[in-house]
């Protein structure tokens, strides 16, 4: 059943050192709010789960909060590699990588197996691939009725969930809109999930019957952080900052630059910071 | 506007041109996007154009950044979950057109994005594959944009990210692919195209004021060349514009935080 | 490329003698102007797919179309036994019926995996259940990596989809909306498709990005029939008449009964008499 | 509002006493929808029902007739396709209650509801399975709902439709099955559950003005009585009232057309 609660208080409640953990959205809603928080409170030795590490993870891995990505594509939207994490891969910097690599579709497949309790996903991919010959969890299990080959993949289960949402009501339901990319699979997959959302209203009113939402019995802890997708966007609130994800290259590049960025926004911010993103935005509509 | 069309610009309206009404398209960032979408704003109004983010039937007024942007979303038809754009409509068989590009090519349109060097102990650690290995064997045939250079077209992968014709002739048949495979490698200089038989990248159009030996010195392997080799038409006053325009809202767009 | 046209050019053109086809609609939006049309073009020897029969595959098989069944649950939801059936199954009339049964989950699962274009399905089911033992095509799987028995069922790949849904635009985009039901699985699972509509808009304007909507590329055919789920319902337009589910009970006991049934309301009727229940309930409202 | 209670609504009310507001409850037609709202509308209005069409966390203001009803999607929270409800819901483990009934039961609590007599060439062809085989396996735990008699409680199923206890004892356990299947039985006469050890069904609560000799009558095989038999307390006036409220708008709106 859902919690409401402050962003550091459902952190330290449910990321803990050594899990696995999925902070979700698919270039849409990414909860930087809350990785920024689990970098402040120190965890270490994670198992990072992402299908785009994206600049969220880059900035995750360089803090040293990471000793394990399973990820699918690997670089900043656009705009080029991901440094921090290539840092870590080439020159263990930090502290060493350890990768496992997939492509999307059998990342978003092995969700899609977590959220319906299997054990594994199966996929017609990898055809022809090099992927399957240097990752072990790729394997095959064969159609019972047709003797078809077809890749699998172990499920994704996650310890924690970690998305951002448009906004959740009194009770805890949560409304996700637009991009939904695989946070609805990613919270049904965890054992935990922490959910930060845009606004707390009294009714949920979903647009439609049919969209998008988490009951609150899916959701461990919600916190209301306004701006909390920041550079990310929020369907309905506020847009993708391409400029940021642009600058991010010119930050990351070099390990002082980096460190620097993260002293100032990260080490030394708060949740709250987030608010001047939605406002900044919702000012300029 | 310039009056000289630069090789990036000849290479998207090349492959824009491979582009018709009944093209349902799985677009990726980058060439295929800016391609996609000038094929959308000139002859193929009509055009399905999806990204791997879940909007389907999307009509962007600026090229997006990431596969996601909100620009994408706003303009979709509608839009599904990753889970259902992979397994439904790309594994589905709805996708008629699939983009690709990388970072290494060899003869036979196999693509790298993963790494330069030794898998475990990487020289270069890329994005990795994404969609591609499944866009690869999924849609009904594949289009790959991407800028000439010896370091890029390569004798030999040092890692096969998403497979083309693999190792030529019927390989895909032979791993039960009922798809095309790569059709057209278009680049900066030239237009490619699969052997019919070998499926050898052929060289069938070369760009205009390119020079056949540049094309040949771009590639690191001896490329082969059509007996009929075509010049690709220049761009029209109303492809260059319509994508000058675009990308001039683009850049816009993306300055602005 | 969906084609508007006339519904009994629409079933024409897509249902072939012999043929395998789903009329979805679960308990919402069934397509029972379709299959009326279809009994009136005399349709013989069908393999009808079906989680839930329904009235609408009694009034089919009543009326000789049918040589089997692949179903789940072959009730009149809420009121009894569907009489003409069990009449075909347990004495052979008009004609006997194959029955291929599964379970709710199996045959929802089958749709899914129908619409994934893979080969089968698997689910964590049918454990400790007879079905297995009399259903060949019910088959297991194991997991590559836990070595877990899973149950396994062929993809469903109909000939022809047939649904109703409440609205397609002037391109032939159709917008699905309330209980969905499978039936945008049994679309894409299928080979061609008939929906019928209860309004032609110039724009669908769905009310969320994330609405279920079946582009015009995926469906066949489009045959504007307001009303044409009755007496179910189409969510926003008019509600299920429980009192005709009721009635059928009796209608569809007696053999002499049923054909007088359906020779009034099927064999003599025409796609257009559906509208009056769509205006009924409008005038009503 | 009468003053005797039928043997149907005090099943139905006791089944609403097995709910709380922390149970996310699969519903069925029938007897469960009526108990499930009853609950809702009476001690645990917080309570989640959850119905196969994919409706979730519906609150109906008349019952519904099949479980697919316009008033089930109009007062949900949200509405999945029948796909998903299977997959993430049902077998991703979320439903913490699933209610049952059948045709026939036996002592283990298995249910039959596909055929009577040979399935190849049934005496009575039944609807057969629907959700059952899945919600069996998959619910946390199930709650079974049927009025007596011999005809329905057997002492030999002809056909295993969902799984109960199996053959007792620890049967679920030796299939795998985490979830802990049936664990009461709510007749319109009593309640019986399963002996902890041989999962045996036995009566532990008998309705208010019934007599045991009535209660083993109406079971086919030699039902095993709990050494201390509770009384079913007698139901309230609230709970008749709000009951047969809910049952009179039903009807009322059942019969128009």
């Amino acid at each position: 059943m859902a919690e409401l609660m402050p962003l550091a208080a459902a952190i330290a409640a449910n990321v803990h050192d050594g899990d696995t953990v999925a902070y979700e959205g698919f270039t849409h809603l990414i909860p930087f709010a809350a990785a920024h928080e689990t970098i402040r409170q120190g965890r270490r030795e994670l198992t990072l789960i992402r299908m785009t590490p994206d600049i969220i993870y880059d900035q995750m891995i360089g803090a040293g909060c990471a000793r394990k990505l399973k990820f699918s594509w690997g670089g900043n939207p656009g705009v080029g590699s991901l440094h921090r994490m290539r840092d870590a891969v080439e020159n263990g910097w930090p502290q060493a990588l350890e990768l496992e690599e997939h492509s999307h579709a059998a990342m978003a497949n092995a969700y899609e197996a977590g959220a319906a309790n299997l054990p594994f996903a199966m996929l017609r991919g990898y055809i022809g691939a090099d992927l399957p010959k240097v990752n072990p969890m790729i394997r095959t299990v064969t159609c019972p009725f047709t003797a078809e080959v077809l890749a699998a993949v172990p499920a994704i289960r996650p310890d924690v969930a970690v998305i951002h949402a448009q906004r959740a009501d009194r009770k805890g339901n949560v409304l996700v809109e637009g991009i939904v990319g695989v946070q609805k699979e990613a919270v049904l997959a965890a054992k935990r999930s922490v959910v930060t959302v845009e606004e707390i209203v009294e009714e949920l009113q979903p647009p439609s019957p049919n969209s998008v939402v988490l009951p609150h019995w899916t959701i461990t802890a919600i916190a209301h952080v306004p701006g909390g997708a920041y550079p990310s966007y929020a369907f309905g609130h506020y847009q993708r900052n391409n400029a940021f994800y642009i600058a991010w290259d010119k930050i990351a590049r070099e390990r002082q630059s980096f460190l620097a960025w993260l002293q100032d926004n990260v080490l030394s911010g708060r949740p709250e910071d987030f608010a001047r993103y939605a406002r900044r935005q919702a000012a300029a509509e | 506007m310039s009056e000289t069309v630069t090789p990036t610009e000849m290479m998207t309206i090349a492959a824009a041109r491979a582009l018709t009404n009944a093209d349902i398209c799985f677009v990726g960032i980058g060439a295929p996007s800016a391609a996609c979408n000038l094929a959308r704003l000139t002859h193929a109004p009509d055009i399905t154009l999806i990204y791997e983010s879940g909007t389907i039937a999307t009509k962007p007024d600026v090229l997006p950044l990431s596969i996601g942007d909100g620009e994408l979303c706003e303009t979709a038809l509608f839009t599904v979950s990753v889970p259902e754009m992979f397994r439904y409509w790309l594994q589905g068989g709805r996708i008629t057109t699939g983009f690709l590009g990388g970072a290494q090519i060899d003869r036979f349109a196999n693509l790298n994005t993963t790494v330069v060097g030794d898998y475990a102990h990487p020289k270069v650690r890329l994005p990795g594959g994404g969609g591609a290995p499944e866009i690869a064997s999924n849609c009904g045939r594949i289009l790959i944009t991407m800028a000439m250079g010896t370091r890029a077209f390569v004798e030999k992968l040092p890692f096969i990210t998403s497979m083309g014709h693999g190792e030529g002739g019927d390989h895909r048949a032979r791993l039960g692919l009922k798809t095309k495979g790569p059709t057209a490698v278009i680049t900066d200089l030239c237009i490619m195209e699969p052997d019919p038989l070998t499926k050898e990248l052929t060289v069938t159009s070369i760009h205009p004021g390119v020079a056949r030996e540049a094309v040949a010195a771009a590639s690191g392997w001896p490329l082969k060349f059509a007996t009929a080799v075509a010049e690709t038409p220049a761009p029209t006053a109303e492809e260059l514009s319509v994508l000058r325009d675009i990308q001039a809202r683009t850049r816009h767009a993306h300055k602005a935080a």
